[in-house]
């Protein structure tokens, strides 16, 4: 490989990495926070993609699109946490797992009855439609470029957020003891359907944002589920710092491991989680268990 | 394990007695189908193992189950192999072998770092032998011909009949049921059991618990291998989606919807499971549906699974059949424990502990004799509990040396600490709630054989145990106490019942963590006097924050304040000492 | 003194699971005023805090926040109302900056007036102003402890509920402990205190309460508790 | 157990396991026996109905029920019933499935499924029992190499069949290097080792065989690794959302306008809408094109569009050769589910017109059929021409052959 070629695989490293950050964010702050494992949230990926599938189709725009399924996706966290989740904090993570695997079946039933069996595209709007040629063999989507961009922008906005708000210290105390913020005279529910809620959001954005570059199909939720707790197990459970690094470090691991050892490229994310962990029985930056 | 209520083990036999006639009046279908029940059920009580009673939540476990297919593939084809007394055990052992590595590797995570690494290692096996060209990839490979039991020429049975191979898998889930009821009763079980209580309890009493929650991951790795084997016999058909991460999921979903830890539960499940996706599927095309609203149902309304139904319903109907248990003949006999003739017994030299830019423990040299009583105080944050989970080994020294009867014990591990004789109590009360007293007592007192890696011989017909754990338990005055639930006790006999499990381990020298915080006065002196009689013939180590306490019972004083100790020796000389008095005792020996 | 209590319990009934701990509890704390609520352990002190607080539901019986019904009401609503409590032990958030500790439950009080700032808790604890940068669990006990009284100051409450409130000091962050309580009165803040330090709160308490086996059987002032003598010997164990 | 022995008299032991044995009798009765003449013709269909591959199982099971409605919606006179049953694509229910339709559902014809693993346990035990299977999807080699057997028909294709002919075709288009991509698995690795086989044969190299794991959909990094290697056209195998989105990305890195991309005709086949522009130029080789501009093309594509609304693809015609083979197998035999003898013949000798042209049988069951060569233009495969005329599978390995 020459330097462009490897510049350009770096690239494309972070970028998915970048994509597969925006999900494990999600989780991670479900998971740290809320202390519910949630298989259903490569549910909320899926939806987020078909949300911006049908809605482009519906308005003609990506960006309307977007900007009408964001609060749908809120809306659908916020009912989800309140119908289901919200009996969950107290249990077991085994029951955790049994509802909430559940539930991935109930939203994949009812993804075909609402929008059917077919595999669809979804256009990228015409000012991202572009490529950057980098070198005369090699050239860079635009598209891709807006999406790390809009991922970075979100890391940030999330970081803020959670070191420097109040509601931030409230959403960190709140996962170290959910009784004594209630008795600071917090409503914790309300914090936690919160939580849930933006978290579910964060994944169902990066479904949309994937929607053009990726196809919209059924049962593509499960497909990013797992690689999203691998990000975040590796990263250690609760750290938004460790979710970004976890991904980074997936992100380069897949594209690497594809193009210098081919044969093995399925195993190697799954092998990287198992020598992190057997380094860090709690992840890079969890706390230890 | 709590006994089965009679009604449902009643229900259990009929339900067994049933169906071992369903080849004689059932179709071809239904004994294929049942058979395949009984492969399920035998692959969850696999994992029941480690989900319910190690408390091992493994998401990888399928990866076992189709190594057995796979070993059984390989074999035939490659090896030529059809008896199965070649076959069997050869699978067995294979899966055993990966299982020991995975586990070896996994145990030293937790939580949900377990059940991801287990997931981790499972994918790998799967991609194995999906990108393998070898054995068929993703298209999976076959077993032409099926195994046979012969001696000699004379072909006992072989598993190509239905019949024949129903009966083996009805066969096989008895015995495994037989074989894990027994494990669950036998000292093993009693360990495990408690480890998924209580663990730091547990590896504070002495057992290595990395040993076994490992034997445990292998004899479920193996189980699910059998299983396995089964299954690619059933069909002939072996691929990877057997050991992909779904058939884990699914096998844990049979688990939970059974109702974990009780080993019938999972059996249950399996049924419940087949039988309703059988009858769903037929249902509508969107009968995937109704089954995430039944798993999603089953999780809010019956929260311990099926299995926790029946119990809660048979519980119901036969409420008094429990607890009339005799007490046993209490006698309170002091057990001579030899005092060490060895001086001092315990010492520590420049021992250092450091947390992330804290220095808890700094430089501290002290020595203790053997016999007496030795107290640490010092203010909140001195290093006392540091220094006392350096001792006990629930935390590595960063520098320095600890020194048991001249031996370097610093940086060993709890158990090992522990079996060498050194007992400790924890500050906060720390028991397994949910057994009683004796039983409490019972795997202490166990900590105490050579090893408890006995799978057979059930724990309650360990009578040199039982002798020690009710000596231990009258010793401390709970004797009538003996079958209550640990979680029953009150306080202060919750703190007696922690110190009598100590004693029941028959150790020399005893580690004391606060045993008078959160006592009133009256239980304070009765906390007091079974220490002053624990100490006539044990070593005491005490931190203790009640002054009056402390002067009443020690016999030397070591004071420490911000890691440092600041004066060490005979009780009244520390008193007197000045330094001690500005920083610690200050005002207090003013206003009396 | 029902209209005036900052907050009244009324026959209050509570369980653990099946267990019944509390049999018809009555007690109030009127405003500005110092109680200590005394009793042997397991007796149902901490139980009777918590169903104050809301976090306990009554099976029977009222809870009463400035002569408002509040039986029932989830603890955030209660705190809201101007309860605050300090658990055993404190419950300072580990992974949060003493500063952090401090802001994040800031909320205005009732009566709107010049309440608690950040500026008067520091000022109360003057070592807070060291250690703002430093993480929760990096302090000792005591500090943890004061630093849980002046995060619930920052409340605004009526009422400091203060569970074991020297448990596991040492004796001189004790007499600190005591003397804070001491202000607080002084700023009109009234405070419901269980310890085991019972000479000390002899002399600080306006009022004594002594609950058996979820039950209230003396309730008077430290005179008083001090003339039974047969009474302290009995249930406080002394 | 053993105090629980104890409790129970043995009187009462009795008593019970016999109640016990009666009450498992009355559950498992089997459904009552069928007459065999009189009653149903039962065909099983295994087939996917949810999960990613379910558009394709509804394709197939709509042609077929459109094809059996042609014909008066009798089997050699007798009625019929298909019994569905929703494979999941999960190749771990495969056998259990097959078994269920097999020997619990006693069907008389077996058909499916989309998935090569699911076929393979399928084929087992359809050979094991003897049941009349017909494959109407999955392209596994095996099933009519290895595998073959006398009951087991294929009516779609094998994945050698589709793929040697673009090999040569290639070549013949003066095409010198090229890389080959697909996912990792079986399929994949047949399809990519077919053309290579065509295309080496007839004098091209193949620089690099690019294998992705399945089913990753992420393409970006072996993209770039194929603009580095600048071969002069790239072979792909995806089917559904993995050609959506290979075919998507490859267009939208820019190396689309640098390396043209041909591929097997799954590629284009079914996603063109959801492809859009992207598709646009790329070449692909199949035994179907949905433009083909046969009579019993057209007659089809219309019947299918005014019974269900949507536009047939090549699963469809795959159904509707199924059950255009069982009509006329079962008149043979006059609905005599029993003479298999004769079934199977009438099977191998069946003539008629598909959609995608003459239908024959070879030797090992595999249809002999041309395989096109199409060009996306403008949304549509258009058939640019026939890569190569009635292709056979060579059938190695399979003793009928």
């Amino acid at each position: 490989m020459d330097i462009g070629t490897i510049a350009i695989q770096l690239l494309n490293g972070l970028q998915y990495g970048l994509l597969l950050f925006l999900i494990a964010a999600g989780l991670t702050l479900i998971f740290g926070i809320l202390g519910v494992i949630n298989l259903a949230h490569g549910s909320f990926y899926m939806i987020g993609a078909y949300l911006a599938y049908w809605l482009s189709e519906k308005t003609g725009s990506f960006a309307l699109a977007i900007a009408l399924a964001l609060p749908a996706a809120l809306l659908l966290g916020l009912v989800v946490e309140r119908l289901a989740i919200s009996f969950l904090y107290q249990r077991d993570h085994l029951y955790q797992v049994l509802l909430t695997y559940g539930l991935i079946l109930i939203f994949n039933e009812l993804q075909r009855i609402v929008w059917g069996n077919d595999v669809h595209g979804v256009a990228v709007p015409a000012i991202l439609a572009g490529v950057v040629e980098i070198t005369e063999s090699q050239s860079y989507p635009v598209y891709r470029l807006f999406i790390s961009a809009i991922c970075l922008l979100v890391a940030a906005a999330m970081y803020v957020a959670i070191h420097s708000t109040r509601i931030g210290m409230m959403i960190r105390a709140g996962s170290s003891s959910r009784e004594m913020v209630q008795i600071l005279g917090i409503d914790v529910g309300r914090l936690f359907a919160i939580v849930f809620s933006v978290g579910a959001a964060l994944t169902a954005v990066a479904g949309m944002l994937a929607a053009p570059i990726n196809s919209v199909y059924p049962g593509m939720g499960e497909n990013v589920l797992i690689i999203s707790f691998v990000v975040v197990v590796i990263g250690g459970i609760g750290s938004i710092k460790g979710a970004f690094i976890g991904s980074m470090m997936i992100g380069l691991a897949d594209t690497f491991g594809r193009v210098m050892v081919p044969e093995l490229s399925s195993m190697v994310v799954y092998a990287l989680m198992a020598a992190v962990l057997l380094w860090r029985p709690s992840g890079l930056y969890g706390v230890k268990a | 394990m709590p006994p089965l209520p009679r009604s449902i083990a009643i229900l259990l036999l009929i339900a067994v007695a049933g169906l071992a006639t369903v080849p004689l009046v059932g179709g071809r279908f239904h004994v294929q189908l049942v058979t395949q029940i009984f492969v399920l059920a035998v692959f969850a009580m696999s994992l029941d193992l480690l989900v319910g009673f190690t408390g091992l939540v493994s998401f990888g476990h399928a990866a076992f189950y189709g190594l057995g297919g796979y070993s059984l593939a390989i074999l035939t084809r490659d090896f030529g192999l059809v008896s199965m007394g070649a076959t069997l055990p050869a699978t067995l052992v294979v899966c055993g072998l990966v299982s020991a590595a995975i586990g070896w590797l996994s145990i030293r995570t937790s939580g949900v770092y377990f059940i991801m690494i287990t997931l981790a290692f499972a994918q790998m096996i799967y991609y194995f032998f999906n990108d393998a060209r070898g054995y068929g990839g993703s298209d999976g490979f076959y077993i032409l011909t099926k195994p046979r039991l012969a001696i000699g020429d004379v072909t006992l049975l072989t598993l190509q009949d239905r019949a024949t191979l129903y009966y083996m898998a009805l066969v096989v889930l008895l015995l495994t049921a037989a074989f894990l009821w027994t494990l669950l009763r036998s000292p093993f079980g009693q360990v495990i059991t408690a480890l998924q209580v209580n663990e730091a309890r547990t590896r504070a009493l002495g057992f290595p618990i990395d040993r076994y929650k490992l034997v445990s991951f292998c004899i479920a790795g193996i189980l699910a291998g059998l299983a396995g084997y089964l299954s690619a016999v059933q069909f002939g058909y072996v691929n990877p989606a057997h050991m992909g991460w779904r058939e884990s999921g699914r096998v844990l979903m049979v688990v939970i919807l059974g109702g974990s830890g009780t080993l019938f539960g999972p059996v249950l499940g399996a049924f419940v499971f087949v039988l309703l996706e059988d009858l769903l599927s037929g249902l509508t095309e969107h009968w995937l549906l109704l089954m995430g609203g039944f798993v999603v149902a089953v999780v809010l309304l019956l929260p311990k699974g099926i299995a926790g139904l029946l119990l809660s319903a048979a519980g119901r109907a036969a409420k008094s059949g429990r607890s009339a248990e005799t007490h046993p003949d209490e006698q309170p006999s002091v057990h001579a424990i030899p005092r060490g003739g060895v001086d001092p017994i315990l010492e520590t030299v420049d021992l250092v502990r450091q947390f992330a830019g804290l220095i808890a423990v700094n430089r501290v040299s002290v020595k203790f004799s053997a016999g007496k009583v030795h107290a640490v105080i010092g203010p909140n944050g001195a290093g006392k509990t540091t220094l006392i989970n350096m001792l006990s080994g629930e935390l590595a020294p960063t520098g320095g040396h600890i020194r048991y009867k001249g031996r370097d014990i610093a940086g060993w591990s709890p158990d090992a600490i522990s079996r060498l004789g050194i007992g400790r109590s924890f500050q906060v009360t720390n028991l397994y709630p949910s057994l009683s007293a004796f039983e409490n007592c019972r795997i202490a007192a166990q900590s105490r054989l050579r090893s408890s890696m006995r799978f057979f011989r059930p724990a309650s017909r360990l009578g040199a145990v039982a002798d020690r754990a009710h000596r231990a338990l009258a010793r401390c005055g709970l004797g009538p106490r003996s079958q209550d639930a640990a979680s029953a006790l009150s306080h202060g006999d919750r703190r007696k019942l922690e110190i009598a499990m100590v004693l029941a381990t028959e150790p020399e020298l005893f580690l004391l963590d606060e045993p008078l915080a959160g006592m009133g006065a009256q239980e304070s002196r009765e906390i007091l006097d079974l220490l002053r009689a624990v100490a006539r013939d044990h070593t005491l180590i005490l931190i203790e924050h009640d002054m009056d306490a402390v002067f009443a019972i020690a016999d030397t004083l070591t004071v420490m304040v911000n890691g440092h100790v600041i004066a060490t020796g005979p009780v009244d000389q520390v008193r007197a000492d000045r330094a001690v008095q500005d920083a610690y005792l200050g005002h207090r020996d003013a206003a009396e | 003194m029902s209209a005036a209590a900052a907050i009244e319990a009324r026959g209050i009934h509570a369980y653990y699971d099946t267990s019944h701990v509390l049999h018809g509890v009555d007690m109030a704390v009127g405003r500005g005023e110092i109680v200590s609520l005394m009793g042997r352990n397991g007796m149902g002190k901490t139980t009777t805090l918590r169903t104050l607080l809301g976090l306990i539901r009554p099976r029977q019986g009222q809870v009463l926040v400035h002569g408002r019904d509040m039986t029932g009401a989830p603890a955030h609503r209660v705190a809201q109302a101007g309860i605050a409590m300090v658990p055993e032990g404190g419950g300072i958030f580990p992974k949060l900056t003493v500063h952090e500790n401090l802001i994040m439950a800031a909320r205005p009080g009732r009566d709107g007036g010049p309440g608690w700032t950040f500026a008067h808790i520091v000022e109360l604890f003057p070592w807070l102003h060291e250690r703002l940068r430093h993480m929760g669990g990096n302090l000792s006990g005591g500090e943890r402890q004061m630093l849980a009284i002046g995060r619930a100051l920052m409340t605004n409450p009526d009422l400091l509920m203060l569970d074991e409130a020297t448990e596991g000091l040492a004796p001189l962050i004790r007499q600190e402990i005591w003397a804070t309580v001491r202000r607080l009165k002084a700023r009109g803040v009234a405070v419901l205190v269980v310890d085991k330090d019972i000479e000390t709160l002899k002399t600080i308490a306006d009022r004594c309460v002594v609950i058996v086996k979820g039950r209230i059987v003396h309730d008077g002032t430290p005179a008083t508790l001090a003339a039974d003598h047969q009474m302290t010997m009995r249930h406080l164990g002394i | 157990m053993r105090s629980l022995l104890r409790t129970i008299s043995r009187r009462d032991l009795l008593r019970q396991t016999a109640v016990a044995g009666l009450a498992s009798a009355a559950n498992f009765i089997p459904a009552v026996p069928a007459i065999a003449q009189k009653a149903k013709v039962k065909v099983g269909l295994l087939l996917p109905y949810s999960g990613t591959y379910a558009a394709l199982g509804h394709n197939i099971t709509d042609a077929m029920k459109l094809g059996l409605a042609e014909a008066g919606n009798k089997l050699g006179g007798r009625d019929f019933e298909l019994v569905q049953l929703d494979s999941e694509a999960d190749p771990a229910k495969a056998a259990a499935n097959t078994n269920k339709l097999i020997v619990g559902e006693k069907v008389d014809f077996l058909s499916g499924p989309v998935h090569s693993g699911v076929a393979m346990a399928m084929a087992k035990i359809a050979r094991e029992e003897g049941t009349l299977t017909i494959v109407s999807n999955a392209g596994a080699n095996a099933v009519t190499r290895e595998m073959c057997g006398a009951n087991i028909f294929r009516t779609s294709f094998s994945n050698w069949q589709v793929c040697f002919p673009m090999g040569t075709e290639m070549a013949r288009r003066g095409l010198k290097r090229v890389v080959s991509v697909t996912w990792n698995y079986a399929a994949g690795k047949e399809m990519i080792g077919a053309f290579r086989e065509g295309f080496e044969k007839a004098g091209g190299s193949v620089v690099k065989e690019i294998l992705i794991p399945f089913p990753n959909v992420e393409f970006q990094a072996n993209l770039t690794e194929i603009a580095a290697l600048k071969p002069d056209a790239v072979f792909a195998f995806f089917a559904g959302a993995g050609a959506v989105k290979f075919v998507k990305d490859y267009a939208e890195s820019g190396v689309k306008a640098k390396i043209p991309l041909y591929g097997a005709g799954f590629l284009t086949d079914g996603t063109l809408p959801a492809q859009g522009a992207a598709a646009e130029g790329v070449f692909t080789t199949l035994h179907y094109a949905d433009s083909l501009q046969l009579p019993a093309n057209l007659r089809f594509r219309d019947a299918f569009k005014k019974a269900t609304g949507r536009d047939a693809d090549v699963y469809a015609v795959q159904g509707y050769d199924t059950a255009q083979l069982l009509i006329r197998a079962m008149e043979k035999v006059k609905g005599d589910t029993g003479a298999t003898k004769e079934l199977i013949r009438a099977m191998e000798e069946a003539k008629f017109d598909s959609p995608r042209g003459a239908w024959r049988y070879s030797k090992s069951h595999n249809p002999v059929q041309d395989v096109y060569l199409r060009e996306v233009r403008n949304g549509d495969n258009a058939v640019v021409g026939v890569a190569e005329k009635e292709v056979s599978d060579p059938g190695t390995g399979c003793g009928m052959a």
